[in-house]
């Protein structure tokens, strides 16, 4: 909830900014910046990891000579910042290079994996947010009563569940014991809507387990604060009902955080459901990315880090946007 | 599991006991004297013995799935993908139940000196993509593994062949370094089977097999449709196999019992008892050999004292092991690495018993008792954190002091594995017990695990190799058996039985014990029933 | 929904009677913050509830629309609007029943606006949620009390939002949002404390002339009875919650019977120091052509443009002007925590470093600042004893038992009892907390002193406690200050000169004396003018010399600073003022004024107040 | 408005719910201190062939996928639990505020620049940030804190900063700056104290966090490593037996329960909150 106050203290201090436009420039030069940094980062990272995949590729059975052949096969022996610009210059021109371990290229390999993370993001995504937003909303209107400290309780209660403790359970009762849903999440092309529907109810409901109560708890902590300010009282003197109150009073002006609360969460969507993967054997980007530090291949873990990265500065980029717009002074000067 | 990381050298264990000595020996002979294996195809099992059904989808699960699955059977390196290569392609030769090596793409393999071989090629049989077969595919698919740019897996046994060459549209001579009356065996080691001539991307998966590729996805599925003019007439049964990788052991044996797969490879002991409680599934138990052993560096410092070694020996609570650790599906082990169902183990070599005192004894004329050791365990070796905790358990009642330590799967194998003086392995089946003592015993050998180097063990190696007659090889193989037991630094406590659970809907499946999933050719072989 | 609530029998149009209102004190003990209140308005009455803040007069007000705020509840009595007993409606009724039957003018109307939403929208929103009127009508409605209200540009200033309105323009605007549902009662509660003298004079007047034509029932709560004084016709004084002394306002201002109020009659009446004409002496701190503002370097937006003065050893120079004309930069520039553009500033002759950082422990000691709000000056997480204990130990390297004993007496010194030493700020009240803010300062034992608003935030028996404390420290001490202030009273109080900002821009600087005196600069004039007197019918006298509410600064092209006051001032001379730098003019009375008008010319103007308010360019006639 | 008549007393005594939820956490706390010398049985040690047995007289808790006391392994599992949870959010909530404050009081580049670098930290996933840094140093505690500290500062240091931002533009932060104070006695002498309140909030949430990142760590086999065993890493090893039912999964689950939500029914509850700055 904590991280609430940071986000609304951010949409205050927003106020003296310069018009929408420039900021919104402004925002996105920074992401480009910190993609750069961790195409670094990444990289970097990558080097500390002990063996290499010439090794993982032959194995101990490897002759020295083998490995050596292999290793210049793979310009494994050219200096690491050679390396980076090489890739970096590749990943400028839209080529993304080859897998080192089979050879793909990294675009189709990690382009329907990529696919499968979205299609998972945008389920959860659909059926937590709403959830997460009424609970939160309630729990706000109702701020201090009985139904607010259970909301609470029961937030901190799932966020302490691990994960896959709950996805096992899940899976022995609905899939095992019931027999309603699969165990596995292999949807198969062409998939009727109700087949797709079952596949992912076992996932989805995990995930949403995993991000509810955060984001439950952000959009309640933003809306107190809201609700606490004197315009809302003013409408109250007006005679404005409890639901218009939330609705066109508090709401708007707790847009902002809500929305960066709701992007943080989101966030955790593409790259850290590995977890959720592993055990529905989702073939997802979070999967991927683990066998390939695991296989050492380094161009798809620095390809699928670039994508997470991506995608959460994308997520962050468009809640500020929401947040400038939400906010009249900078639409309005 | 290791497979995934540790490459294996292919093959199973020798002809099994219960194929009568007599017949092997004719076999053999016949071979020698000229005479052929005639291509018989594959002996139908026993309890296959009801009518083979034709049709219907399978799904089955292994343990391994990474961007690394290959469909070249050169980069080979775990059950899933050893299970791909014989859904697509042909050996020469493929091992059947017993472990005979029976001619598969091969009409006959000859020779008169177990050097210079003549393998003659069945013909009439094409490629997926409607090309022939021909003695140029065999000669590239063999040749290519002493390529060293191939960086093939089998690169050291393809090495024993010198000469590779083709006489004739249907037939190739092959010429060993030295002799060896195994090649049959050898050439059915699932690297070996055969590609189309020239290729270069075997992602299309182009071979003889009983199924065409209908999807590759590395670290995500392939789908397997028929092949229609498949050369085994009435094979294979199934239409469609969809085969993938599940990581995590729980999810895999969920997913066979929610009936979202009909078959799970590599289960844990711990599964089984699930799996059996549940109506319609059961487990299919292959003794195939694969072993997790105590390694310790015979010239390091403290690793490198006999005594320390053989306390540690006795220190084993193989009962224990074998019941709390792999729940029974295990046979106790006695320090040397043939397994009880190979032809050439010695039973006559005395068991080493669980014994504290002479534990106790060895370790006080070491000079150890009391001291310290740090003992490098991983999940990566199949069971050895538990068998870890055991022999610490075992050891503390003697007043022996080991540490474990344990470490990630993720790299066990490069920077511990042959590295800590102190630690486990996990071997997989081996072929031929040849291959297996000369890839892990030999003073030369390249995953000479213990540093273990003894002059009169290499010389029976190789002396057995060219060794025809049946009697005198085991008893230079019983030889070789107790040198390990007794001077290897190798404690190995059981052999650890592969386990797949399957519905029993699946009918036609048994083991063959080069591995899990019929000796991973399984796809071929079963059919489904209702 | 409003039903009979059969009280009807009284001649009142509403009616409070032994209203009791408890908050929920921490240890969860309810304590009463308004007792046994009763009082009644006459149809078309506007009552006034006066008392300091504490004093439960919000309270009461918000009791009228049925309403209690977070932690409070009306725990008894009854409240009748009309026919309607208040606090026996249901939740839904009382929606129905607020805005439509009574509706309320909140203090800051900068907070009580909703940030998000266009003004229109938020004026009609009661006549629409109430089923009054259809949107069309409610909006031209809006428009009309727009213009009724004398706000400029009624028919579009509905699209604005509301940070893009001033201060003074947004009370207006809450006023047509009360009124636009003809409600039986409208509560103001300190409508126009937060505005400048010079705009609360026509904001009170938009008021008044609406209440006048509307006969509306009104409660006016305010802390200021001068203020109240041009408006209400009766007067309920309230102190600790409780009604101390009702009347008309004439009663009450010309006999008053309760010591209370005599109490607050005299904190607002007008009071001073002798005048003290020490004999000229080199000047402890001179500032010279200070120009100072935000933002960077080149990019800066100046706040003060060429501002110069001296404050001479022990005498006071009072700062006064509005809300944005920089006095508050000024002090911050002396002290140090805004370097200046440019300019000098002399501390005993020898330039005092622009940064903080770069002034030695002598200079930082010699000039201290107190800072407006004592609420957030002081540190709520630390003890008295150590917030004053530190500057002791900074500056005197006081420790342990002496600093201790200091201390104490600093609490001596600013009137505390010395257990507060172990007291958390927020135990204390505002006037406490001020003299807390101020020993902290004495701590260092300065030699110039700058007060920013030290006052302003305070009830008015209060604030004139600490002004009297003041001038006792000052004498006792022989402190030098810089008083800046928005309130000319205060400043009159304890000051020997004056300065007058606008925009920046130091309109005029004099003697206290001299400020009494014609000729003044239009500003002077216009700020003193509309400091609002304890008479009633001071409001109506007063005659307007606004032309327009001021609109943004004057264009300050290459080097030429036109007159900042221009836009609002009288007396401005098209193509002149807004042209060309005003001279500067030393006048007879002593001090000096920033004018295009020679002090002929203002003389004569000022002498005869009158102006023509009709149209809008302004031409003076009369006093030819 | 301020009133001329005393606020009331900052510090209200403590609510039944911060107590219960106090004993809580300080026996929590004390099983992670006491634990091994309670343990009826050694770390590691197989007491019985019968693995997943049930809640029995000998076996109080039941026992593991090895035949291993599970009350043992849960009183030591508290010591791996808190004694990484705990340091690593320590580090994480100090260097997360000890940032916040330098970038707010030191301002402009500062800022930007670690800013910047925390958003970059934010945007990697956190499990396979973590799985990089163990594969490569292994999974040593040290390592395992360090990590998780690392992977949680960044969301300390949001909060911490925008509290610190606000604060250091009041008056009292202004009124030290004027009397001449250096940055470090204005961060420590007047904006620390007044961040306790949001930093503790949010504290008790990344306490969760990490203890939960320990036990997806050990899913992918991360984590501590046995004999020894988190809780989290004991409901992992033993998850094969929750077909069964058994305790050896649940009881540490529950664990991880109890112990979470208490420590922030704890903080949420403490008295002293409501004063300024709290964490919403």
């Amino acid at each position: 909830m904590a991280d609430a106050i940071a986000l609304l203290a951010a949409g205050r201090r927003r106020f003296a900014a310069p018009p929408l436009a420039v900021l919104v420039l402004r925002r996105i030069a920074v992401s480009l910046l910190l993609l750069f940094a961790v195409s670094v980062l990444v990289f970097a990272g990558t080097e500390m990891l002990p063996g290499d995949v010439a090794q993982m590729i032959l194995g101990q059975g490897a002759t020295p000579q083998a490995l050596a052949g292999l290793r210049a096969a793979l310009h494994l022996n050219e200096p690491a910042w050679l390396r980076y610009l090489h890739w970096l210059w590749g990943l400028l021109h839209g080529n993304a290079g080859h897998s080192l371990v089979n050879g793909m290229s990294i675009a189709t390999l990690v382009g329907r994996r990529l696919v499968n993370s979205l299609w998972l993001a945008l389920f959860t995504t659909v059926v937590t947010v709403p959830l997460a937003l009424t609970v939160g909303i309630t729990a706000a209107i109702w701020r201090g009563t009985a139904y607010d400290r259970v909301v609470n309780m029961l937030t901190i209660a799932t966020v302490s569940v691990p994960e896959f403790l709950f996805a096992t359970v899940a899976v022995l009762i609905f899939a095992v014991r019931l027999r309603w849903l699969p165990a596995l999440s292999l949807v198969m092309r062409g998939a009727s809507f109700a087949e797709l529907l079952r596949a992912y109810a076992l996932p989805v409901a995990t995930l949403s387990l995993a991000i509810f109560a955060q984001m439950a708890r952000m959009t309640r902590a933003a809306l107190v604060n809201t609700l606490s300010s004197s315009y809302v009282e003013m409408a109250v003197l007006k005679g404005v009902r409890p639901v218009r109150l939330v609705l066109r009073h508090a709401l708007p002006n707790a847009l902002g955080p809500v929305a960066n609360a709701v992007a943080l969460s989101l966030s955790f969507l593409l790259g850290g459901v590995v977890i959720v993967e592993t055990v529905f054997s989702y073939p997802g980007l979070a999967k991927l990315m683990v066998d390939a530090v695991s296989t050492r291949d380094m161009p798809l873990v620095q390809a699928c880090a670039m994508i997470f990265c991506t995608a959460y500065l994308l997520l962050v980029l468009v809640a500020d946007i929401i947040a400038l717009l939400a906010n009249p002074r900078l639409r309005h000067r | 599991m290791s497979d995934d990381i540790l490459p294996t050298l292919p093959g199973g264990t020798a002809p099994s006991v219960d194929l009568p000595a007599a017949s092997r020996r004719s076999l053999l002979s016949m071979a020698m004297a000229g005479g052929l294996i005639t291509a018989g195809g594959l002996a139908l099992p026993a309890e296959a013995a009801t009518a083979p059904k034709r049709g219907g989808k399978l799904t089955v699960a292994g343990y391994a799935s990474s961007t690394k699955d290959t469909l070249d059977p050169a980069h080979a390196s775990n059950s899933t993908d050893y299970s791909r290569l014989f859904m697509f392609y042909n050996g020469l030769t493929v091992f059947d139940r017993h472990l005979n090596a029976l001619p598969d793409l091969a009409e006959s393999v000859e020779t008169k000196d177990a050097k210079n071989w003549v393998v003659k090629l069945r013909k009439g049989i094409t490629f997926h993509d409607g090309s022939p077969f021909t003695s140029a595919d065999v000669v590239f698919s063999l040749a290519r593994h002493k390529d060293p740019a191939t960086s093939s897996v089998v690169r050291p046994i393809a090495l024993q062949m010198q000469e590779i060459k083709a006489a004739g549209p249907h037939e190739v001579r092959i010429t060993l370094t030295g002799p060896n009356s195994e090649l049959p065996s050898l050439l059915a080691i699932y690297q070996m089977v055969i590609v189309k001539d020239g290729t270069k991307d075997f992602s299309k998966g182009i071979g003889t097999g009983p199924f065409v590729v209908k999807e590759f996805n590395p670290g995500v599925r392939s789908i397997a449709v028929r092949n229609p003019n498949y050369f085994h007439h009435g094979k294979p049964y199934l239409d469609e196999v969809t085969f993938f990788g599940i990581t995590d052991n729980a999810a895999r044996a969920n997913a066979l019992l929610s009936g979202d797969i009909d078959i799970a490879s590599g289960i844990t002991p711990l599964a089984t008892r699930q799996i059996k409680a549940a109506k319609g599934f059961a487990v299919l138990n292959t003794a195939a050999g694969n072993y997790t052993d105590l390694i310790m560096h015979l010239d390091a410092p403290m690793t490198g004292n006999p005594d320390f070694v053989l306390a540690m020996k006795y220190l084993q609570d193989r009962e224990r092991i074998r019941d709390s650790v792999f729940l029974g599906y295990a046979t106790i082990g006695n320090d040397q690495p043939i397994a009880p169902s190979n032809p050439y183990y010695d039973a006559s070599l005395p068991q080493r018993p669980l014994d504290l005192e002479k534990a106790k004894f060895h370790l006080k004329k070491a000079g150890m008792l009391g001291s310290k050791v740090r003992l490098v365990s991983s999940v990566a070796a199949t069971g050895s954190p538990d068998m870890a905790v055991i022999l610490q358990d075992t050891a503390r009642k003697i007043g022996f002091d080991i540490q474990i330590d344990r470490v990630p799967a993720n790299g066990y194998w490069s920077n511990y594995w042959l590295k800590a003086p102190f630690t486990y392995g996990n071997i997989n089946p081996r072929p031929t017990a040849n291959i297996l003592l000369t890839l892990f015993f030999q003073s030369t050998a390249p995953w000479n695990e213990s540093h273990f180097k003894n002059p009169t063990f290499d010389k029976l190696l190789i002396a057995s190799r060219a060794e025809t007659d049946l009697a005198k090889r085991k008893q230079m193989y019983a030889e070789m058996q107790k040198l390990i037991r007794d001077d290897a630094g190798i404690g190995i406590p059981v052999f650890i039985s592969d386990l797949d659970a399957y519905s029993t809907r699946v009918k036609g499946f048994y083991p063959i014990p080069t591995g899990d999933l019929m000796g991973f050719n399984f796809a071929q072989n079963v059919w489904v029933d209702g | 929904m409003a039903h009979d609530a059969g009280v009807s029998g009284s001649h009142w149009h509403v009616e409070v009677t032994d209203l009791l209102v408890t908050a929920q004190g921490p240890a969860g003990t309810p304590t009463p913050i308004v007792r046994d209140l009763s009082f009644g308005i006459a149809r078309g009455e506007v009552l006034a509830l006066i008392g300091e803040s504490g004093s439960g007069k919000t309270t009461a007000g918000l009791s009228l629309l049925g309403y209690a705020r977070p932690g409070c509840r009306i725990a008894g009595g009854c409240v009748r609007v009309g026919t309607t007993d208040v606090l026996a409606l249901r939740r839904s009724q009382l929606a129905d029943f607020r805005g439509a039957n009574v509706s309320y003018i909140a203090q800051s109307a900068a907070a009580a606006f909703n940030p998000a939403q266009r003004l229109l929208s938020q004026v009609i929103e009661p006549a629409l949620i109430h089923r009054l009127m259809p949107r069309r009508e409610a909006e031209e409605k809006a428009r009309e009390l727009f213009r009724a209200l004398a706000l400029p540009d009624p028919v579009r200033i509905g699209e604005r939002y509301p940070h893009q309105v001033s201060g003074g323009q947004l009370q207006r605007v809450m006023a047509a949002m009360a009124l636009i549902t003809d409600p039986e009662l409208v509560v103001l509660d300190e409508p126009s404390t937060a505005l400048d003298v010079t705009t609360q004079v026509e904001v009170l007047r938009a008021f008044k002339r609406v209440v006048r034509d509307l006969r509306t029932t009104a409660l006016y709560i305010s802390h200021d009875l001068a203020v109240v004084a041009q408006i209400a016709d009766r007067i309920v004084v309230m102190h600790d919650g409780a009604a101390q002394e009702t009347g008309t306002t004439g009663t009450i201002l010309d006999d008053a019977q309760h010591p209370y109020t005599r109490s607050l009659l005299a904190a607002a009446a007008p009071r001073g120091v002798p005048e003290t004409t020490d004999p000229p002496m080199p000047p402890l701190l001179e500032v010279t052509n200070l120009t100072a503002g935000y933002g960077h370097r080149r990019a800066l937006i100046p706040v003060l443009h060429g501002v110069s003065f001296t404050i001479a050893p022990g005498r006071v120079l009072g700062v006064i002007g509005e809300s944005g004309c920089g006095k508050s930069t000024l002090a911050r520039v002396v002290a140090g925590l805004l370097p200046q553009a440019s300019g000098q500033v002399l501390l005993d002759g020898q330039s005092l470093p622009a940064r903080v950082e770069e002034r030695t422990r002598d200079h930082l000691r010699a000039v201290q600042i107190v800072f407006q709000s004592a609420d957030t000056a002081l540190n709520p997480a630390r003890r008295i004893g150590p917030i004053l204990a530190r500057p002791l130990r900074f500056y005197h390297g006081m420790r342990g038992i002496t600093a201790r004993r200091r201390v104490a007496e600093l609490l001596d010194m600013v009137r505390l009892p010395r257990a507060v030493a172990d007291r958390f700020p927020d135990e204390l009240s505002g006037g406490q907390k001020q003299r807390i803010n101020l020993a902290r300062a004495l701590a260092a034992e300065p030699r110039l002193l700058l007060c920013d608003e030290v006052t302003s935030a305070l009830d008015t028996v209060v604030g004139a406690a600490v002004l009297d404390l003041l001038a006792e420290l000052r004498r006792e001490l022989g402190l030098a200050m810089m008083f800046i202030s928005h309130d000319l009273s205060t400043v009159r109080a304890i000051c020997d000169d004056i300065m007058i900002l606008y925009a920046g821009q130091r309109v005029e600087l004099g003697s206290r004396a001299a400020l009494r005196q014609l000729p003044r600069h239009p500003y002077t004039d216009l700020l003193l003018s509309s400091v609002p007197q304890l008479r009633p019918g001071w409001l109506d006298e007063v005659g307007s010399v606004h032309l327009r509410e001021a609109s943004g600064e004057p264009s300050l092209d290459d080097g030429v600073r036109p007159c900042a006051f221009f836009r609002r001032c009288a007396l401005r001379i098209e193509g002149v003022c807004d042209r060309a730098t005003p001279p500067l003019r030393h006048l007879s009375k002593g001090g000096m004024i920033l004018c295009h008008r020679d002090e002929a010319e203002l003389s004569r103007v000022e002498a005869c107040e009158t102006v023509d308010l009709a149209s809008d360019a302004p031409t003076i006639h009369g006093c030819e | 408005m301020n009133h001329d008549t005393p606020r009331g007393r900052r510090r209200a005594r403590p609510s039944p719910v911060a107590l219960a939820a106090g004993t809580v956490v300080v026996a929590c706390f004390a099983l992670a201190v006491f634990g091994p010398v309670l343990a009826p049985h050694a770390e590691g040690t197989i007491v019985s062939r019968n693995i997943f047995a049930p809640m029995s007289a000998a076996f109080p808790l039941g026992t593991d996928y090895l035949g291993r006391d599970m009350l043992s392994r849960v009183l030591y599992g508290a010591r791996f639990t808190i004694g990484v949870a705990l340091p690593a959010t320590l580090l994480a909530s100090g260097t997360g505020t000890l940032l916040g404050m330098l970038a707010a009081v030191r301002g402009r580049t500062l800022d930007a620049v670690l800013s910047r670098a925390m958003d970059t930290l934010i945007s990697l996933p956190t499990l396979i940030f973590s799985l990089v840094v163990v594969a490569a140093l292994g999974s040593s505690i040290t390592v395992l804190v360090l990590t998780a500290a690392v992977i949680y500062t960044p969301g300390s240091y949001r909060i911490a900063r925008s509290v610190a931002v606000d604060l250091s533009a009041t008056d009292f932060v202004k009124a030290a700056r004027a009397r001449g104070e250096g940055g470090l006695a204005i961060m420590l002498g007047e904006i620390l104290p007044n961040m306790v309140m949001p930093v503790l909030t949010d504290f008790g949430l990344r306490f969760v966090f990490i203890v939960l990142l320990l036990s997806s760590l050990s899913f992918l086999g991360l984590g501590i490593q046995p004999p020894y065993s988190d809780w989290g890493g004991m409901v992992r090893e033993n998850i094969e037996g929750l077909s069964a039912g058994a305790p050896a999964v649940i009881v540490p689950a529950v664990a991880i329960a109890i112990l979470t939500v208490s420590v922030n029914l704890l903080i949420d509850n403490l008295p002293g909150r409501g004063s300024r700055h709290r964490g919403a």
